[in-house]
């Protein structure tokens, strides 16, 4: 039986004082600004509007615009994975190695089959998804099943990844990307935007409406907010903490297939940070490390900051070591305005 | 060819925090002082080719005339900077090239492997025919330049019979990794006799490393570049020679090619800067002297 | 330890002739040297409300759990219809139709009511959308909205996480919950501890609502009054033991008091 | 009032059960076995014990022993501040950044007295610990009073500090620590034991003890486990855990100094994996990043595992790249060794 | 909105002459857009128990953290012994001999009965070993004993983390460690909702005895029979407001329950 079917006689007085205390409905607006990821875009227009007043030409030139969006492309590939591990109330410090890993991976596929075939990108693709997707599973078995520690199984699926990549090339970075997808992907423009752009924009909302939309991203939260309790409510737990690894690996994957359109060869020197920065995006755009909270615009927004602020930084001309400086400061600012807010509204 | 005051030349550097790179931004500066030209100096936080893309990038959107780099690697700087030649700077390599030469106005720099080689024979000459095993203790793998030296190193060791080389430890950036690289090594090969390391943190963790273990008397260290910090090593007895580029040429030779190009004027390419060895007995020779990297001028 | 339960006064045999719907053999559990369960009985029949009471720590909850599936035992068995079963996890208990009230509730306390109320069982879409995981959430807002209301539970922001609600507007999701569901047996771990006066007699009412249904239901309670007004028998837990059983008519608040605390065991049914 | 005056009369009953219920007392002994630090101890020994049998003379040579005692030793003293940062659920990125800050601000200091007196090491020292502190301090109040994510403060204090010591240096590494100290600290020796290793022991041995036996320590894992519960315990929960964060920059400011001394040098670059070493250590230790959960003895052991590791690879001459897949998997094989020793005890 | 009490039918005046030791008047708080406190006020005088009731949701926790100063009010004014104070924190509160046992109970659940029971108010050891913070762990602990047996509150393991304890376990570590500290005035939020029948008489006793001794009480509970059995007078909170004041002696469950729900205000004083 269920309730829906149940008759109901003596409760009406309640159902009186019930709606007594309902608080008026709020518009999708009003919700959109009372969320966190409000005011990390706000820090966001500000920095922008900053650097646009000090360097109107420079920074709105088409060539940065488009360069400060490929390069927030392809953190936004790891960060949305990321962000899916974080809300589950995981970590994945991996990704940066996974993506070294796919992208070596992929590229001696390619170059194995001797060919410039039509195909052959293809195949590079898949294998690159295919790495990462394994590294994924990798990881998401030994949280979900044998129940270690997120922070150290990707810590060790890390180092496990990149002594392979770096065993596979011999220490040195591997060339002989296909002309093909240098051209088509790495360089390569839609209608003056970026192909790569393209590529994370769709891949991004594709996620990021699966994450807050569907079914998966419910349970994402819901595993996040009370592990126990949806296991109890009779989510496959398990199941989905492994697809989430999993799905984490394919990002990275995909991000390594892109590096290599981008800079033609392999860069297995260049990723050592990657994973706390796609951590910081996820964190600066209102997720918790404890899980159960984060979205996906918040995400973009936390990745942008500091894209925006590496290239801002350099356009106005502040010397390199400042830069350290200064991009630290307007961290903190953008954190410290945002829980300003929280604090003014709710309390 | 346009007024000395209307140029501005970038000078994108491969990373902060390294004596070498400094040494180039230095004579960067001085030639720009020389010319009358504005310069603007910006270095990628780490030496790899996906931080120093984003750096590159931002600088073009500030239009320099010209913009001279040490490339990070030679493919993946190609395409941002045959972007950057579209929009009408003109561009120097220093300390190294790219595979396609093409969109660089100048090259000025050293030939990778053949510091490499150099240190191979400074090894030799410092163990003067004893024999024994040497290894390689070096930072981590892909970086294009220390890369190109470690095959100079393995290619000339082979010359050496009286030598074993017993391979190469990559020890990251880390200095406490490289020292704890270099005391395990001794460890398991009591019979070391040489170690290398092709540029210079890892080279003041050997340095470390010897220091701590007290075996400055039976085993010759090597090092690239002429940090501070490795000179003192050097003064100390601790490292026994140093094979030093000529950065700070690099960057005053390189600069000036830019400047040049831009103005239309006849560019010399490729410059090559040699290598010098310094060792204890040397290194306060004015000839030497004048080499060691001087730094702050990023 | 598989003796059977220990020679103690029944006020009642078990309700007779039908066969149990669930029922447990000699259930024993250990925390570490914590033995929870030494070798517990339990059975529950169509349509029936079963009290399950006992001392705080006497492993009502752990029984409750084992029930469920959450908590597998160290041994003994569970069967349905006289059919052995094994619960590997809450789906397996699910799937023959018991739900359960946790006493931590079990929450997700970011999620909204409405989606805790839908929680592994939500509603999708109509058509290709559904196919793809989209979810209806309107449908089942309203839904949710007409259950909480014919179940009393004032849910003050339907869209707000459920983390700032209070007790009892917790408790009261966590009952809807899990009410809302039942198709067989409703374990209720003291459903009512954090209710209102007006809340606690909707569950009770709704309770037997749903046992009219044919549901059974097993309440766990510390209130007395509460107990007697609404089941039809009583199972007193101690020591992770059954000690007895009473048909609810029969008994008194100072028998079940006796039976829970031991002073029976000690002093004879003089309580 | 309090109940301890209050007679009891109407109890006995209940005090007779109670004694039927209490677990038998466990002895000392047996709680270290219990505890989820025997397992890293256990699997420490094991590594020892292979490489041992693999190249017994080398390994235990005393030059190795005493190098990996310094090893461990320098991470030590950043893992001990760790700890207590981690068991109040927080974190701290930034200690190689105040590591590599406090060195650099210690050097100048005493460069700039241009003198050798007896008393400039000690100005060094006050200098290192200052600076440290000091950094402690911004985390500290940030985290504590502007309730900002530990995360995100301590990235950017990172960022920050090493941003503001490179300045201070110019970019590359000073020279010029005082022969004094480099000698009787950096390569000293008492009774053939280094200094460093001695100075380690005695700091993590009161910070142990201050953990496990002072009111201080039981603040700590009071704050992690119910931050709520512990402030309404009346419990001064910020000023605790900006006392835990400028201990944490102690920690750094000490280990900077102690560098110093190692390498005779400032050594910048050196120091961007300091923070999740230190991570690692604490959390194979036992430790949870949710707070609540972690031991000192724990963390030792968890410091000891990869400074063996990293030495006993090289020395039974794996290749370089497969030494890190060999960490990676030991990692793994530790903490799945643990686990399972914790599912086989209770449940 | 400061207005007096809406002017509902007082079954009790204030108990008169005596001022009262802890008051709270025109207590305003908001959450976001829900008022959960709106002009409440509250009166209790030395050596009484005042049970505090309402329906879920009603502000009777939020009341008590403002009283507690967990939560610091938006208006309205606190006084002690007729003295206006600011509480900022749940110390300034307990400077004045308030204690308070949270709905949530507040413990730190990595750590054990004991360490909970003195967690603030640790025992130092003697001499220098306890300036510089050492611990008396076993005083600590016989003390502890001797106080959870006094109270009857059973702890399975003296030294094991409270995490795994069950949850009337816990409530009666929570309940031990407020009637332990108490000096002046004991807030209890529903402290028996997770105990068992004997803890819950025992709480009830203890709650007596706690008030002979001049302490006053607070006790906050969904159980009319335990609020009538043991309150000197009741007071009704309704949507954040004090809507009655009751002597005990003289009124009925009936007319409580109809206080609270409402049906008083709509139906007049014939609940
Ligand atoms: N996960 C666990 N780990 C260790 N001990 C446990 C665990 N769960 C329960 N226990 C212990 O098992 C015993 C029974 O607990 P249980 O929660 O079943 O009691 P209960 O009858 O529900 O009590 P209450 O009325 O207080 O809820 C208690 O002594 C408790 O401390
Ligand atoms: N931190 C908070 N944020 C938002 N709303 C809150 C918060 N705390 C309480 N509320 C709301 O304030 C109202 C009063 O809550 P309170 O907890 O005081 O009720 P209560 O009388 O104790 O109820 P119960 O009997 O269920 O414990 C409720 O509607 C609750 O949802
Ligand atoms: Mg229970
Ligand atoms: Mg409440």
């Amino acid at each position: 039986m269920t309730i829906d079917t149940a008759s109901s006689k003596s409760t009406t007085k309640d159902q009186a004082s019930m709606q007594h205390e309902v608080a008026p409905q709020k518009s999708v607006i009003r919700r959109l600004l009372d969320g966190p990821e409000l005011m990390i875009f706000g820090s966001l227009i500000i920095i922008i509007a900053i650097f646009t007043v000090m360097a109107p030409t420079a920074f709105l030139s088409g060539i940065n615009l488009r360069n400060m969006a490929i390069e927030a492309s392809m953190m936004m590939i790891l960060a949305v994975g990321m962000t899916y591990v974080i809300i589950t109330s995981g970590i994945d410090l991996s990704v940066g190695a996974v993506l070294v890993f796919s992208s070596v991976a992929s590229l001696i596929a390619m170059r194995a089959t001797g060919s410039d075939a039509p195909w052959v990108p293809v195949l590079g693709l898949a294998v690159a998804l295919a790495s990462g997707a394994f590294w994924g599973l990798v990881n998401g078995l030994l949280i979900a099943r044998a129940r270690l520690t997120p922070l150290i199984v990707t810590l060790a699926s890390m180092g496990i990844a990149l002594g392979l990549a770096r065993l596979m090339t011999g220490g040195v970075d591997l060339t002989g990307v296909p002309r093909s997808i240098v051209t088509s992907i790495g360089i390569g423009r839609i209608g003056g935007i970026p192909v790569i752009v393209l590529i994370a924009c769709v891949f991004a909302s594709v996620a990021g409406i699966a994450l807050h939309m569907t079914r998966f991203g419910l349970y994402t939260y819901a595993v996040g907010s009370n592990e126990q309790g949806a296991r109890r409510a009779g989510i496959k737990v398990d199941r989905h903490l492994i697809s989430i690894y999993v799905f984490s690996g394919v990002c990275a994957g995909l991000a390594g297939y892109l590096t290599l359109t981008r800079f033609s060869s392999t860069t297995i020197s260049g990723h050592a940070m990657d994973n706390l920065k796609a951590i910081t995006a996820v964190v600066l755009g209102g997720a918790s490390l404890f899980g159960g909270i984060g979205s996906m615009y918040g995400t973009a927004a936390g990745v942008f900051i500091p894209v925006v602020l590496a290239s801002g930084l350099i356009i106005v001309g502040l010397p390199s070591f400042w830069q350290e400086v200064a991009v630290g400061i307007v961290l903190l600012a953008a954190v410290l305005l945002d829980q300003y807010r929280r604090r003014t509204r709710s309390s | 060819a346009s007024a000395s005051d209307d140029i501005s030349v970038s000078l994108v550097l491969g990373q902060r925090n390294s004596g070498f790179h400094e040494a180039i931004a230095c004579g960067a500066r001085a030639a720009a002082k020389e010319l009358g030209v504005k310069v603007n100096i910006q270095a990628a936080p780490t030496y790899s080719a996906s931080e120093q893309i984003p750096v590159l990038n931002a600088v073009m959107a500030t239009s320099p005339s010209a913009i001279v780099l040490d490339p990070t690697s030679s493919t993946a700087l190609i395409a941002p900077l045959m972007e950057a030649a579209a929009n009408g700077a003109k561009i120097v390599a220093v300390d190294t090239t790219l595979d396609d030469p093409s969109v660089l106005s100048a090259v000025v720099g050293t030939d990778n492997e053949s510091v490499g080689r150099e240190t191979a024979k400074a090894l030799a000459k410092a163990l003067d025919g004893k024999s024994g095993k040497v290894a390689q203790i070096n930072s981590i793998p892909g970086i294009s330049t220390v890369d190109a030296r470690i095959k100079g190193f393995e290619e000339e060791i082979k010359k050496y019979p009286n030598l074993t080389y017993i391979g190469n430890q990559f020890a990251s950036e880390d200095i406490p990794k490289a020292q704890q690289a270099y005391v395990s090594l001794m460890s398991a090969n009591p019979d070391l006799i040489g170690v290398v390391s092709q540029s210079n943190n890892p080279a003041i963790g050997v340095a470390g490393g010897i220091r701590s273990t007290e075996t400055a008397e039976s085993v010759v260290a090597i090092a690239v570049d002429a940090d501070e910090a490795e000179i003192e090593a050097l003064n100390e007895g601790l490292l026994d020679a140093l094979v030093i580029q000529q950065p700070y040429e690099m960057g005053y030779v390189g600069f000036k090619q830019a400047v040049a190009a831009v103005k239309g004027e006849p560019v010399e390419t490729p410059i090559g800067t040699g290598t010098v060895t310094a060792t204890k007995a040397n290194i306060a020779d004015p000839d030497v002297a004048k080499y060691l990297y001087e730094g702050n001028c990023i | 330890m598989s003796e059977p339960d220990p020679p103690i006064v029944l006020h009642a045999l078990e309700t007779c002739m039908t066969t149990p719907i669930l029922s447990a053999r000699n259930i024993e559990k250990s925390f570490g040297q914590m033995r929870a369960m030494q070798g517990a009985n339990f059975d529950i029949h169509e349509g029936e409300v079963v009290a399950l009471i006992g001392d705080n720590g006497a492993g009502k909850s752990t029984l409750t759990k084992i029930l469920s599936g959450v908590l597998q035992p160290d041994s003994g068995e569970i069967y349905i219809d006289n059919t052995l079963v094994h619960f590997d996890s809450p789906l397996d208990a699910r799937a023959h139709g018991i739900e359960t009230v946790y006493q931590d509730l079990s929450l997700a306390v970011d999620l909204n009511a409405v989606q805790n109320l839908y929680l592994g069982r939500e509603i999708a879409s109509p058509g290709l959308m559904g196919r793809l995981g989209f979810l209806d959430k309107a449908l089942m807002r309203r839904k949710a909205q007409e259950s909480f209301a014919r179940l009393g539970v004032r849910v003050p922001d339907m869209r707000a996480a459920v983390a700032n609600f209070s007790g009892g507007q917790r408790q009261g999701i966590a009952v809807a919950r899990a009410l809302m569901w039942a198709k067989r047996v409703v374990f209720m771990d003291e459903p009512t501890a954090a209710l209102g006066v007006a809340q606690t007699r909707n569950v009770l009412d709704l309770i037997r609502r749903v046992r009219d249904t044919g549901v059974s239901v097993v309440l766990i309670s510390h209130s007395m009054p509460d107990v007697l007004a609404v089941s039809d028998r009583v199972t007193v837990l101690r020591h992770g033991r059954r000690v007895a059983t009473y048909t609810t008519s029969t008994v008194t608040s100072d028998e079940l008091v006796g039976a829970m605390t031991g002073a029976l065991e000690r002093e004879g049914a003089a309580a």
